[in-house]
């Protein structure tokens, strides 16, 4: 009986088993299309990230942090719904903070960080274009 | 293949009746097939039951409509439903009644068996008094008159298949077998 | 081991030998001495699975699809009206490409309210991507049951093993059942390539432009047409390790055959009978039984009827303002091939409405005197007037 | 504040939300919050799309894009899977709309709620079905306009309960939330994760698209919401121990949240009295079953 489990394994699952991959998903320059059906997986699951989808291109208002107004409070980065801003961190007056940084590639302009700035130190620019 | 006909009243135990002789029969390696009229089962009113047995596989999924024998559990039917309908000529009627064979024989040109199933399952505690269950208490009977199995293999089956009262349904079973009463019409 | 089980406890055997890992079932006659057995086994620890029950049908599936989705193999029971319900579902179980294996009964489709069998649930379900396998006994159910995770499993296509309400949910027949450390070497446990693991996550069945939709499309046509031959190869090792060996179809007596009935479930069983009772008479009859209606055995079914000089195909199953949904599938396999006899297509027995060898017979030798069929959908047993 | 935050991002970027999108903050804040060794699964709602289309997506979590109406039955099927693989830990989480859950998700919710299955159901809450264009949900305010409630008949019946409707089951716990109040929900998140059985959050979610509001205004508009105690931020134990999570002691007047919304634009005065006055007798009933108030 094991014998013929084996046998058996060996002729249907030993194939699926070879062309298992460990892929995550990964990071995609541009959106994903599969030259044919043969390339896809059998249903549609996602090998990919959206990191192609460049959504700073839907910004009419660029906000820019002043630093020099800012408090490190985080609010900005706490709302961000991107998220669009990330955090690095910076030594202050002898203290280490976090700096929260705008990543224009993604942010959309929405402005909730110009509105909710406790200290208005994120200002609404014209996006140049 | 033989075929056979149950009838008797809702919660009475009849389709219990059929499915315990099916798989006694069964253990003999021969293969059954055993029914319920399909629909839907009330308590007190007229039931019928079916079994096909063949030594090789069956393959016919009708209902029966001309069985080799017939299985009458509540004598009262007798009067309330026409149970020799489509009954082969000289085959078996087993009914459960007080009365003896001869006394049945206006049901026709049938081989009569009677046994008194309400007094074996209230004598071994079957069901109430006013509603005795009497499906092992007829089964013995049957076995014993159709020959369809061997009594160890009703015993194994009503062991196996009715779930309360095991000793009880087994001596139930085991008294009809030895009391049932046989007549052949016209002899 | 032989036992004596209906159909709808031969569903809990199968699923219990297939060792289903999760269960999620909404009751309906005649379908509840299914899941009542499953409930049990799962409670008393014979079955080691985890026992769903949902407040639907549709959400019977939805459960099935999530669990399959997540690596568990998954079952389900249902019938008529359930399956109706389900039919969302449906589509979402074969577009996910979950392999789930669910029972369903033949239950005709209300109103008015009925119990009894046609084949009109399952077959309004045809074109949802599951595979269909209609039985002609009990013993066929456990071991479809089995056969189906094993093809549903490489396929990645969901399967529904058929069979009639009451003519076999209800109908005690002996089965042999299969010994489990056999079954288990038969069916590998389930282990999908692509499974909702946080290990490596990914995401199923997000929104698809229209890039993507009709190449997953082709490719499940694709996994349906290659499921035939898995259908034909693990229906023949079946035989050889349990010694009952299942294809796409069934012929009996066809070598010879100058008419032919195809027909299916219980009634195929019956026709059986039929044939040799017609065969006393000196009829050259056969039998061609569809097991596996979706895929459709197109080949194996062009083979065998352009040898014969009439078909006689009987539905228990109508498409209203059309005709028997079999009937139909196999005059258009027929079509494009030059040898092909007439089809006489009969409906009959819906709702249950009992269909003996003696009807099979009538039927059969109604067709007698004519070359061609008066009419494309003829009704046996119907009283008109 | 801040120290509550995972600095870990789990959703990632490139995803298609609206501009301002509540529900995108929320699910930002929940998945810092669930943690990696989760699984989503989501029925139709604005998140089907957002995520991205096929082959990618945002959520870098396993996620289960399930029907309509079965956020509570798909992720009882995942649950019960992983319980039997072995895999208990795994978080099983649905993500729903208020569509997928006030309406044609009820029964699903209801049905896995009463089996006390293992999971958390997450409704983002958006008083509209805003992925098909605004039409009225269950879940729509009095008197709000949306393509099926037009202006000239506004909707005429009050948002559905679906807190009591909840407790009602008695599930183990129950909780509403908001954007502006990131850190109460994160705590009742982590609270829920600690629990088992069925966990319900309600989370409140401004819409730009389908409110008619300033996509920068809607951190404000959830504080507004709650500040006027139109969406009061409670939790419920087993159903019975009701808590305000978030006291307002003087709570604004209502029409300072409606105004900032085209939703409401065509109010009377009459109307926004009602509304008032609805939002005040709703409150009292709270006030009723709340055992205890809490400062935050």
């Amino acid at each position: 009986m094991l014998r013929l489990r084996r046998n058996l394994s060996r002729k249907y699952w030993d194939l699926k088993m070879a062309s298992r991959k460990t892929a995550k998903s990964r990071k995609a320059e541009k959106k994903v299309t599969y030259p044919s059906a043969a390339a896809m997986p059998p249903m549609a699951v996602s090998s990919f990230d959206m990191s192609y989808n460049h959504t700073g291109t839907w910004r009419s208002l660029k906000p820019k942090i002043d630093y020099e107004k800012c408090i490190y409070c985080l609010i900005c980065w706490k709302f961000c719904p991107e998220p669009a801003i990330s955090l690095d961190s910076v030594v202050v007056k002898g203290k280490e903070k976090e700096k929260p940084v705008i990543n224009y590639t993604y942010c959309k302009g929405c402005g909730i960080c110009w509105t909710e700035c406790p200290v208005e130190a994120i200002e609404a620019l014209e996006e140049q274009r | 293949m033989e075929e056979i006909r149950f009838h008797g009243r809702g919660g009475q135990g009849t389709v219990v009746a059929s499915k315990v002789l099916a798989v006694a029969i069964a253990m003999e390696n021969k293969y059954i097939q055993a029914f319920p009229e399909f629909g839907v089962e009330r308590r007190g009113a007229p039931v019928v039951a079916f079994l096909r047995i063949n030594d090789e596989q069956i393959y016919e999924k009708s209902r029966i409509y001309e069985p080799d024998h017939i299985v009458v559990l509540d004598p009262t039917l007798l009067n309330a439903v026409n149970v020799t309908e489509g009954l082969k000529e000289g085959g078996w009627i087993i009914v459960n009644t007080e009365k003896r064979p001869d006394e049945l024989r206006q049901l026709g040109n049938f081989k009569i068996a009677t046994v008194d199933a309400y007094a074996i399952a209230a004598e071994n505690g079957l069901g109430s008094k006013t509603a005795p269950i009497v499906n092992t208490a007829i089964l013995g009977s049957v076995v014993r008159i159709l020959g369809l199995c061997g009594l160890e293999s009703l015993i194994d089956a009503v062991k196996s298949e009715v779930p309360s009262k095991r000793d009880q349904n087994v001596a139930a079973a085991k008294e009809s077998f030895e009391k049932v009463l046989g007549f052949k019409n016209g002899e | 081991m032989r036992k004596v089980l209906m159909g709808n406890h031969a569903i809990s055997w199968g699923a219990l030998l297939s060792r289903a890992q999760v269960i999620a079932a909404y009751p309906i006659t005649p379908q509840t001495q299914a899941v009542e057995l499953l409930a049990e086994m799962c409670a008393e620890g014979k079955l080691d699975a985890k026992f769903v029950k949902v407040e639907s049908e549709h959400s019977a599936m939805a459960a099935c699809i999530g669990a399959s989705a997540a690596g568990a193999r998954a079952f389900t029971a249902t019938s008529g009206q359930g399956l109706a319900l389900m039919h969302e579902m449906l589509h979402w179980a074969a577009g996910a490409r979950t392999p789930v294996v669910l029972a369903n009964i033949n239950r005709a489709m209300a109103p008015p309210w009925t119990i009894w069998t046609d084949q009109n649930d399952s077959l309004s379900q045809r074109d949802t991507g599951w595979m269909q396998v209609y039985c002609q006994n009990n013993q066929e159910v456990v071991d479809s049951i089995i056969q189906a995770y094993r093809v549903s499993e490489q396929a990645l296509l969901p399967v529904m093993v058929v069979l009639d309400a009451f003519v076999l949910s209800h109908t005690l027949e002996t089965v042999d059942l299969p010994d489990q450390e056999q079954v288990d070497a038969y069916l590998p446990s389930f282990d999908p390539e692509f499974k909702l693991d946080p290990d490596n996550p990914r995401t199923f069945g997000g929104l698809t432009a229209m890039d993507g939709y009709f190449e997953l499309r082709y490719k499940m046509h694709q996994s349906m047409e290659q499921s035939k031959g898995l259908w034909e190869e693990t229906g023949r090792e079946f035989g050889e390790v349990f010694g009952r060996p299942y294809g796409l179809i069934e012929t009996y007596k066809t070598a010879d055959a100058e008419l032919l009935i195809v027909t299916s479930s219980t009634i195929a069983s019956t026709a059986r009978v039929a044939v040799d009772r017609l065969r006393e008479k000196g009829r050259k009859v056969g039998l061609l039984r569809i097991r596996v209606f979706r895929p459709f055995p197109t080949e194996e079914i062009r083979e065998i009827l352009s040898s014969v000089k009439k078909a006689v195909v009987i539905d228990r199953n109508i498409s209203y303002g059309s005709s028997g949904i079999f009937c139909q599938e196999v005059k258009a396999a027929m079509y494009n091939t030059a040898n092909r006899p007439p089809i006489f297509g009969i409906i009959t027995g819906l709702g249950g409405r009992d269909v003996s060898s003696t009807d099979i017979i009538n039927i059969v030798e109604r067709t007698d005197s004519k070359p061609l069929p008066d009419s494309d959908i003829i009704f046996e047993g119907v009283t008109i007037q | 504040m801040s120290s509550l935050i995972s600095r870990e991002e789990i959703m990632g970027c490139g995803h298609v939300a609206c501009q301002g999108c509540g529900a995108t903050i929320l699910m930002r804040h929940a998945l810092k919050v669930l943690g990696r060794d989760t699984c989503l699964t989501i029925p139709a709602c604005c998140w089907t799309v957002i995520d991205g289309p096929f082959p990618h997506s945002a959520a870098n979590v396993p996620l289960f894009h399930a029907a309509f109406m079965t956020a509570g039955a798909t992720a009882s099927g995942i649950r019960a899977a992983y319980d039997m693989l072995g895999r208990e830990k795994i978080k099983v989480v649905a993500w729903a709309g208020d569509g997928g859950t006030y309406d044609i998700g009820i029964q699903a919710l209801s049905g896995a709620a009463e089996r006390n299955e293992d999971i958390i159901y997450i409704c983002y809450d958006n008083e509209a079905y805003m992925n098909t264009g605004i039409q009225r949900s269950a879940s729509t305010p009095l008197y709000a306009w949306t393509t099926t409630t037009p202006v000239s008949h506004p909707k005429e019946t009050p948002k559905k309960d679906i807190v009591s409707i909840m407790a009602a089951h008695r599930i183990p716990y129950i909780a509403t939330g908001t954007v502006a109040y990131i850190e109460d929900m994160i705590k009742k998140l982590q609270k829920a994760k600690e629990i088992k059985g069925t966990r319900f959050i309600l989370l409140f979610s401004p819409c730009p698209s389908g409110w008619k509001s300033k996509p920068e205004d809607t951190v404000k508009l959830s504080r507004l919401a709650v500040k006027s105690r139109l969406f009061p931020l409670i939790e419920i134990e087993n159903g019975t121990d009701w808590r305000v999570t978030v006291r307002v002691e003087k709570p604004v007047p209502v029409i300072d949240y409606l105004k900032l919304q085209g939703r409401f634009r065509h109010l009377t005065e009459e109307q926004v009295g009602l509304i008032q006055l609805s939002v005040d007798r709703e409150w009292e009933m709270l006030r009723g079953k709340v055992i205890k108030e809490e400062k935050q």
